[in-house]
């Protein structure tokens, strides 16, 4: 348990090292970075088998360390004012870290083949290396500052990462969208984070400051509306609806990038948030797990829609990662944590999956837009294989992990939340099926609308089908975690779900109407997407002419973007103009040169007094005697 | 040590008739004698910063009394003394003094047209920010606080740059001749604040360590706090009076800047909290919510003005003038947490300005223009200059790990404790705006495709480049490890009277 | 009939006399010496005087109840002579080439230095009047000296005018206060103001005013300093300087004793009116010194503004305010020397005296820009020079009379006072000249100008040994002298 | 006897007209002239003084001899600036003479 | 209306009549023969004060020597022929400052009480005088002497004509 602490080390021993010495190591250190991120993952089991020995029963008890990082004691009543750096960890940490190494190291190997050649090689393993170090001390962390040093690093990270072709003028502006977007977002974080240390009990730790809130310290509308403000920070993190606006927008940065940063880790990180603080909501008043479940719902409507209408295959995954974050935090919100954190887990993989997928496919063919490719099935058979597995998990077909996972979110949706809920969420199902068969009938079945692409398409390297297997494999067993015999042979006392599940043992039984339902549903929308969509997709067209406005409405993404791109042109540059120009003239010319020419103009005037000539002169002398003699004689005699 | 105290005023102005006796041919020796007078002043900081450690009593280290003027006419026993002393707050900024004056020495390192007497106003305006932190006499605090201001017209006006812009002209002389009125204008009402102070303590001495224990009248207070407020406020950059800091760094060289910028406007808020809040206290309690209010707006207006310059000098300005309004939260707060976060702030947007002007002033050297709009991808040329004014931007918003953070998390939580939840929020919103327009600079102006017109231009001199990584050491040593800053700071924020638990 | 009057005592004045006499004769029969060196001799004749009464330092004598011999009288015998020997050695080159009968210049000059210590050393109104009367003529005579220049003529002519107007006006005042209390001794006079004076207050306050008037013309306050301008623009640059200093300090040394001892009862009553001339003064001197273009006038307007603050300490007497006071005019007869070499040496170098003309000085002469740099900023109070530790210890010494108004206003108007000087400063530093001559090195000036620049650093950075000379010589004059019966005083007044 | 304000009256009348004559004469001699009747409106004062109120010491009438020394001394170097002003520019009249102003 | 007020009121007269002359002629020769009147009066009035030692020497010293040589002045400056207003613009203002003025004085100096008596004047021998200065106020008399030396230079200085002229 002492050495949980490694974990985020080494990979920032070898984010240093390689920022000092990267360019002079052998291939730019990109072995270092995953030799690191290795170590990491090998750390996560010893650790996995420290917590189930001292789990005694179905509880297991959770380990800490802290080391002071800084304190000084305030003249109050012997109080002092601490900040920690520590970890914890408990079955969510683990089930985090186990995703978070096992992707990173995937995409890390992925990315040898994927980036080869690049000018930057090098600063790509750096720059991956701190993302993994800053992911993993987020998750660690014991006290919400720590969390929020992490949260912010991995922002930073992301907008490297996203700028990484910084030539690009699209990836700049879009690096730039994504930092301050997530920033905004963190704005209530901070917020959120203060309010609980000032009400709380004079620390940042987290288990102190969910047992102060379980004993009812915090009055529930303050605590309400500091759990909110945190919530807003999830919102940036994860793209949630208000500020989902950057997401899409990311995947201007290299394919293993957002693999790793856009499906399985950071944009997870605020899911993992509010599972961690979920205590605290339920402890605030009903409004708040409600505002996660509406946000939740939202999203989940409007990426789902969205993907649909968009072409560039990338994109189309971007917001299939909405749709599972809409879904999990719709499960957090019926505050049933295992569905959301399952769902995490199995999501990790299959999205992973999915996004290197198609990074074969670009590394392959140069080309991303869906109308320009077609039937590559035939030139990349693995890449299609396993592409097809990850379309199927995540439309959520019987034997994949996607099922099982989305099963327990509907479970608890059906059980915790009305019944419009339920109907959105199946409606969801269906609209997820449909376009992602589109996405993988376009891109690889039928003939191909490039011949000029066709003809360059190849297999890619071993390097990049191996992770694709082995993540395809992962996508396809991760859901079976979910029957406790499965727990059990692996070792888990009571299954998975127990071992996740912070209250209470909760077997997991199979809902067979919810089973039928879901795949019911999912699959007519696959079998419509594949009608729909197949050879020249004429179909599709001409469903599309018929409700051209909502198309043209979907492609152009509800025109939020446009919204806030005015609103920010306008209200905020505006009010930044119009400040400068107060500033300029009113403040500066008018108040301080104002008063400047006031004094300038009073000498001005008074330098004519003297005029040159003498009587002047003498009557000036007279005047000032008689008033002296007049004013002292009357004063004071 | 006490004599290391007294060197730190001793060197720079020793050295300035040194510089004289170089004759005006050799620019070159001229520039080793400033940068070794430099290297040894930042050795001696780092020496002091070092070698403090509270020690119980009043947290005042090294002291050096000698009697100045003593038992003549309203002055009584030791009336005005030459009292130097080290404390827990003025140890941060002395250190933050000698990294700014080293790396400034080296940034100044090519200015051409007379650079002897260059170094000489350089090293007086270092001579005169020493002796404010250091000085615990409030005649000499005030001396040294002039002598801080006396040679920056000269430094502004023979060494700056005027500039053309659409609407108005900002000629360099302008620049000076504002900044230099609006500080001595401001050193007015400090002036004849401290001949109220004298009187009313009636102890007929200038030592603060006496005036402390004086038992001023309520009122008195209330009346005079707001003078030395407003007379600080106005190099603190406090908001209706900041105008001349965007103006004064526009014009000015970019050492000259660096120290003005990095150090010169924390005299202002050191003013505040040394002579204002100590020994005021009941004043600055009545006062706190207005300068709240104060600080707050000119956070935010700073900030959101900084939104709308296209000139880089005037977006650091501006920028310098938002983190100045956090600094005066933190004051106003007058709490230990908040004022702990005043005094890391005063440190943290020292080095971060200090940066921002080097690189802007080494990419000013090469293109001769700072209209960012006009630039483009020039990381490409210049990667590494890209990469310190990334990381100067990162602190100067608040990414944890570096000093900014630190500095405003504290003032934030305690602004909050104090609280002006509304300040807190406008404060936490206003770090988001740095956010935009710091991101917005370095997406328009180092990334993106590259503007032929700069496909010349080369990386930051080795000087720039050292000095760059000085000032980085500073962001990173705060930013990573602030436990030295806050042990020191803390205890002596505790001493002050009027600061809440 | 033995009378107490011991000669000896004025062997100074005796001395000055003597050798402007010797002067005038050497310059009628020994063309050969060179009008250069007849300017250093008449410096040595001034130092001597200067030399002289340092014998009665410390002891306090009475000439016969005219003049008292004491530390004040020693203090500023000191000053004037040491004014008149630097003006001498400056006006040297100019005289020589600017001016005809260089023998009777200097003799005018130590004949002013007479009238100047008279006026220190005066115990009693008629032998101040009478020296300030002495002092004033050569004055007059000295600004139209340059025959041939229609500047100084007007100049002289003015300033002659108005100051037999103005003290005709002072002897009225003179006249009245006699009446009403029976002598013209400032310690009888003192005295008399303390006892009950109802019956003869408006004879007493109309004749206080009129001599308030007449001095106030005298050290130029505000409505009586019209002549000063154009005096001091149209005078020879040295004798501008002498008027600056000599009679500046002269007049302040007469004001202080005047009020100190004579008038002191009556404090509360006149205190508010001098403060009244003194914010006036500093308003007006400073606000119209920013329209100035020519150096002489803006060195003029703000010899009115320095004017200002010294009126602060006499408006708020007491001990301390006049050593204060006697302090900052020390230093601002030293740091106004040092400007005043420095435009002499530019003018006699260059022949211009318009700010304008003064750009791109420091290319041509680093040394003199530096030190006409640290004079101007000691004259705006800035630190490490002496205007900056006078004016603080001024001020404070103003604000512990409760005087903390004025202080303040007095604080406001040297920030205001800034401005200008910054402005010259700016046209040296930052203008560009073509000519590129640099400036030969007149030795003789630049060490006195030296000399006068370390005085401004050593009552800037060390004022203690000044402050504590000073604090003798004002000591003097407060303690309050009873008249000391015995001797057999025939007719004493 | 005659009272003493008598004299005193008759001074303060001559004083005022020579001040009449100083501010609104134009030819300078006029106004030396005016200044030279106010230094004798002081003499009568003085020696009024002495010799009414204080007769033993009399310091009056010595003041009165040395205003009158002070006022022929005035004249005679007033009359020298003013030759020498009227031989540069041939003017007599003051406010001729503004060569020096603002 | 004793016989020497009667005196005093004609000599008074005659005095305000030579200066009012003096201040107001048109002409400026007549101008300063009202100075000689004026000059004369106040010798009178000295006569009048008991000191007859100041008459003579005002009678001497200005009667003789000043109006001599403002005579001299004026027929050097030929003050005759140059044309113009001989008052200048500001004499409403005079006036009005003159009468205020001479109403304060004349107000101040009637309603302060006199200390001594004030209603006999005693006669002050010359020898007194004499004896007076040059022992109680030596040092004004060397000083005045001083005075009348500077005014001599100056005036030999500034008056005379250079070779050039």
């Amino acid at each position: 348990m002492d050495q949980a602490w490694l974990i985020p080390a080494i990979p920032a021993a070898a984010f240093v090292i390689l920022l000092i010495f990267g360019p002079y190591l052998p291939r730019k250190g990109d072995w270092l970075a995953i030799a690191a991120i290795g170590a990491s993952f090998i750390l996560v089991f010893p650790l996995l088998a420290d917590l189930l020995d001292q789990a005694d029963g179905a509880t297991y008890v959770a380990g800490e360390r802290a080391w002071e990082w800084l304190s000084f004691d305030l003249s109050g009543v012997g109080e002092t004012f601490e900040i920690e750096i520590g970890f914890y960890v408990d079955p969510i940490t683990i089930v985090m870290l186990a995703v978070v190494t096992l992707v990173a190291l995937m995409v890390q190997v992925y990315s040898i083949a994927y980036m080869k050649g690049d000018s930057r090689y090098g600063w790509y393993f750096t720059a991956m290396s701190l993302f993994a170090a800053s992911m993993l001390t987020l998750v660690l962390a014991n006290n919400l500052l720590l969390l929020y040093a992490g949260w912010e690093a991995v922002g930073f990270c992301s907008f490297l990462l996203i700028g990484f072709w910084w030539e690009k003028r699209s990836a700049a502006e879009a690096a730039k969208k994504a930092f301050i977007t997530t920033r905004i977002g963190d704005v209530g974080l901070l917020i959120g984070i203060i309010m609980l240390w000032l009400e709380g009990p004079n620390t940042f730790n987290i288990q102190e400051i969910i047992a102060f809130a379980q004993e009812g310290g915090y009055d529930s509308t303050y605590l309400t509306a500091a759990v909110l403000f945190m919530f807003m920070g999830a919102l940036g993190k994860s793209g949630q609806f208000p500020l989902h606006v950057w997401l899409p927008d990311a995947m201007e940065g290299p394919t293993p990038v957002s693999a790793l940063i856009h499906a399985a880790t950071m944009v997870v990180a605020g899911v993992y948030l509010v599972a961690r603080m979920l205590p605290l909501f339920e402890v605030a008043d009903p409004i708040a797990l409600d505002v996660v479940l509406v946000v939740g719902l939202t999203t989940v409507m409007i990426s789902a829609t969205m993907g649909l209408a968009a072409t560039d295959i990338k994109r189309v995954i971007a917001y299939s990662t909405l749709n599972s974050l809409g879904l999990m935090f719709v499960a957090l919100g019926s505050s049933a944590v295992t569905a959301a954190m399952l769902y995490l887990f199995v999501h990790g993989f299959f999205k992973a999956l999915l996004f290197l997928g198609a990074g074969s496919v670009i590394h392959a063919t140069e080309e991303q837009d869906m109308n320009r490719l077609g039937g590559l099935a035939k030139k990349m058979p693995v890449t299609a294989a396993m592409f097809a597995i990850g379309t199927l998990a995540m439309i959520g077909i019987i034997p994949l992990s996607g099922f099982w996972a989305k099963d327990e979110v509907l479970v608890f949706a059906n059980e915790e939340q009305p019944l419009i809920v339920y109907l959105v969420l199946l409606s969801s199902l269906v609209i997820t099926g449909l376009y992602m068969t589109r996405l993988f009938v376009r891109t690889f079945l039928f003939a191909p609308r490039d011949q000029g692409v066709y003809d360059h398409a190849h297999e890619s390297g071993l390097l990049i089908t191996v992770p694709l297997l082995i993540l395809g494999l992962l996508a396809t067993v991760a859901g079976f975690v979910v029957f406790d015999e499965v727990g059990e042979a692996l070792g888990f006392p009571g299954g998975i779900a127990q071992f996740v599940f912070l209250r209470e043992a909760h077997e997991f039984e199979f809902h067979l109407d919810t089973a039928i339902t879901s795949t019911v549903l999912a699959g007519g929308g696959a079998v419509a997407g594949w009608i729909l969509w197949q050879n020249k997709a004429e179909l599709a067209a001409s469903v599309r002419d018929r409700f051209a406005p909502i198309a043209t409405l979907l492609a152009n993404r509800y025109y939020i973007d446009e919204v806030y791109q005015f609103a920010i042109d306008h209200i905020v540059l505006g009010a930044g103009t119009v400040v400068a120009w107060f500033d300029r003239v009113v403040v500066n010319d008018g108040g301080v040169g104002g008063s400047a020419k006031i004094g300038y103009l009073a000498g001005f005037e008074a330098k004519f007094l003297q005029s040159g000539r003498l009587p002047n002169y003498a009557l000036a002398i007279v005047s000032g005697i008689l008033l002296l003699s007049i004013v002292m004689l009357v004063a004071l005699v | 040590m006490e004599f290391v105290l007294l060197a730190l005023i001793v060197i720079p102005l020793a050295v300035c008739p040194l510089f004289m006796l170089i004759p005006s041919q050799y620019p070159q020796l001229s520039r080793y004698l400033a940068a070794l007078a430099g290297g040894t002043l930042f050795a001696l900081s780092v020496l002091l910063f070092a070698a403090y450690e509270f020690d119980g009593g009043s947290g005042l280290r090294y002291e050096l009394q000698w009697v100045w003027l003593e038992n003549i006419g309203f002055l009584g026993e030791n009336g005005i003394t030459f009292y130097l002393g080290l404390d827990g707050i003025g140890a941060p900024l002395v250190l933050l003094n000698g990294v700014v004056i080293f790396a400034a020495v080296f940034v100044s390192w090519n200015i051409a047209n007379r650079t002897k007497d260059f170094f000489v106003l350089l090293f007086l305006l270092v001579a005169g920010v020493y002796g404010v932190f250091i000085s615990q006499d409030l005649f000499f605090f005030f001396f040294w606080y002039e002598v801080a201001v006396l040679p920056m017209f000269l430094l502004i006006a023979v060494w700056g740059a005027s500039s053309e812009f659409k609407t108005f002209a900002r000629t360099k002389e302008y620049g000076a001749m504002k900044l230099t009125m609006m500080l001595v204008g401001g050193s007015v009402l400090v002036w004849v604040a401290i001949f109220a102070l004298f009187v009313e303590a009636g102890a007929g001495t200038y030592d603060m360590t006496v005036l402390r224990e004086a038992a001023l009248d309520e009122d008195f207070q209330k009346v005079v706090f707001p003078l030395f407020m407003v007379g600080f406020g106005v190099l603190a950059g406090m908001w209706p009076l900041h105008t001349w800091s965007p103006d004064g760094h526009v014009a000015a060289p970019t050492g000259v800047s660096m120290l003005h910028a990095g150090v010169l406007m924390k005299l202002g808020a050191f003013g505040i909290l040394r002579v204002g809040m100590t020994l005021l206290p009941e004043g600055a309690e009545f006062w706190a919510p207005v300068l709240m209010a104060i600080g707050v707006t000119g956070a935010v207006y700073g900030s959101i003005s900084a939104l709308a310059q296209t000139d880089l000098k005037y977006m650091v300005g501006y920028s310098s003038v938002s983190h100045m309004g956090f600094v005066l939260m933190g004051l106003a707060s007058m709490n230990e947490i908040g004022v702990n976060g005043a005094v890391l702030q005063m440190f943290a947007h020292g080095a971060m300005t200090a940066l921002m002007f080097t690189s802007v002033g080494a990419l000013y050297d090469q293109a001769h223009i700072r209209d960012m709009t006009q630039f483009g991808g020039i990381a490409k040329p210049m990667p590494r200059h890209t990469a310190f004014f990334t990381i100067a931007g990162l602190s100067s918003l608040g990414l944890p790990g570096l000093a900014g953070f630190v500095a405003e998390f504290h003032i934030f939580v305690g602004v909050f404790e104090a609280g002006y939840w509304w300040a807190g929020v406008l404060g936490i919103l206003s770090a988001a705006i740095t956010a935009t327009y710091i991101l917005r600079m370095l997406s328009r102006a180092y990334f993106g495709p590259l503007n032929e017109k700069w496909a010349g231009l080369k990386e930051m001199r080795l000087g720039e480049q050292f000095a760059a990584v000085l000032l980085i050491a500073m962001i990173l040593l705060m930013g990573l490890w602030p436990a030295p800053f806050i042990n020191r700071i803390s205890e002596t924020v505790e001493m002050i009277p009027g600061i809440a638990g | 009939m033995s009378t107490s009057l011991e000669w000896g005592l004025l062997a100074p004045e005796i001395l000055l006399a003597g050798w402007a006499a010797f002067i005038i004769l050497i310059d009628l029969f020994w063309g050969g010496l060179g009008k250069e060196r007849l300017g250093w001799l008449a410096a040595i004749g001034a130092a001597a005087a200067g030399g002289l009464s340092l014998i009665w330092v410390g002891d306090t004598k009475q000439f016969g109840d005219l003049a008292d011999i004491n530390d004040y009288t020693t203090l500023f015998r000191v000053l004037f002579s040491g004014i008149g020997a630097t003006i001498c050695i400056l006006s040297a080159r100019y005289v020589r080439d600017r001016l005809l009968h260089p023998g009777e210049y200097y003799a005018l000059i130590l004949l002013a230095i007479i009238g100047a210590n008279g006026m220190a050393a005066a115990h009693e109104l008629l032998t101040a009047y009478i020296s300030l009367e002495l002092l004033s003529f050569s004055l007059y005579t000295l600004t139209s000296y340059a025959k041939f220049d229609l500047r100084s003529n007007e100049a002289g002519l003015k300033y002659m005018l108005l100051g037999a107007f103005s003290s005709a006006i002072f002897l009225y005042g003179i006249g009245l206060i006699y009446g009403t209390t029976g002598s013209t001794q400032f310690a009888v006079i003192g005295e008399v103001l303390s006892g009950d004076t109802s019956d003869i207050e408006w004879g007493m306050y109309l004749g206080l005013a009129l001599m308030i008037g007449g001095l106030g013309f005298k050290v130029a306050a505000v409505p009586f300093h019209m002549y000063t301008p154009d005096a001091y623009e149209g005078a020879p640059i040295p004798i501008t300087a002498l008027i600056s200093a000599l009679a500046k300090a002269a007049g302040f040394a007469f004001f202080l004793k005047l009020f100190a001892v004579a008038f002191l009862p009556l404090i509360d009553d006149w205190r508010y009116f001098i403060a009244g001339l003194s914010v006036a003064t500093m308003a007006l001197g400073n606000l119209v010194a920013i329209q100035q273009r020519n150096m002489k006038r803006l060195l003029a307007y703000s010899s009115i503004g320095q004017v200002g603050y010294l009126l602060l300490g006499i408006a708020a007497l007491s001990q301390d305010t006049a050593s204060a006071l006697v302090l900052h005019m020390i230093g601002y007869v030293v740091t106004n020397l040092a400007a005043f070499t420095c435009v002499i040496l530019y003018y006699n170098w260059t022949g211009r005296e318009e700010i304008e003309e003064y750009k791109g000085l420091a290319q041509r002469a680093p040394y003199l820009a530096l030190c006409l740099t640290i004079a101007l900023f000691s004259l705006a109070g800035m630190p490490l020079f002496a205007g900056f530790t006078t004016k603080f210890i001024l001020f404070q010494a103003a604000a512990d009379e409760d005087m903390l108004w004025l202080a303040g206003v007095a604080a406001f108007f040297s920030f205001v006072s800034l401005y200008y000087y910054l402005i010259v400063i700016r046209e040296m530093y930052v203008g560009e000249t073509e000519e590129k001559t640099r400036f030969p090195t007149p030795w003789l000036e630049y060490t006195a100008l030296t000399v006068l620049i370390a005085g401004v650093f050593l009552i800037g950075l060390y004022p203690k040994p000044v402050l504590e000379l000073v604090e003798d010589g004002t000591a003097t004059i407060f303690v309050s002298e009873e008249l000391d019966p015995g001797e057999d005083l025939i007719g004493v007044p | 006897m005659i009272p003493i304000d008598n004299f005193l009256v008759l001074s303060a009348i001559l004083f005022s007209l020579g001040m009449y004559g100083v501010l609104a004469r134009r030819n300078a001699v006029l106004i030396l002239m005016s200044v030279e009747l106010m230094l004798q409106a002081v003499a009568i004062n003085f020696v009024a003084f002495a010799v009414y109120l204080y007769p033993e010491t009399f310091t009056g009438v010595i003041f009165a001899i040395f205003v009158i020394v002070i006022a022929a001394a005035e004249v005679g170097l007033a009359l020298a600036i003013i030759l020498r002003l009227f031989r540069n520019r041939q003017i007599t009249n003051v406010d001729e003479a503004d060569l020096l102003k603002w | 209306m004793t016989y020497e007020e009667a005196i005093f009121y004609v000599i008074a007269a005659v005095t305000v009549a030579g200066s009012l002359g003096v201040v107001t002629a048109r002409n400026v020769i007549h101008s300063a023969l009202f100075l000689i009147l004026a000059l004369l009066g106040v010798a009178a009035v000295y006569v009048l004060l008991a000191s007859e030692f100041l008459a003579i020497v005002q009678v001497l010293v200005y009667g003789g020597a000043v109006t001599i040589l403002i005579l001299f002045a004026m027929m050097l400056t030929r003050v005759r022929d140059i044309g113009g207003p001989i008052d200048g613009p500001q004499r409403p203002f005079a006036a009005l400052a003159a009468t205020v003025f001479l109403g304060t004085t004349v107000l101040a100096v009637t309603q302060t009480e006199w200390r001594g008596d004030t209603d006999e004047a005693t006669v002050v021998t010359i020898n007194e005088i004499g004896e007076a200065l040059f022992t109680t106020w030596a040092m004004p008399f060397e000083i005045a002497s001083l005075v009348l030396m500077v005014s001599l230079v100056g005036a030999i200085v500034l008056a005379r004509g250079e070779e050039g002229e």
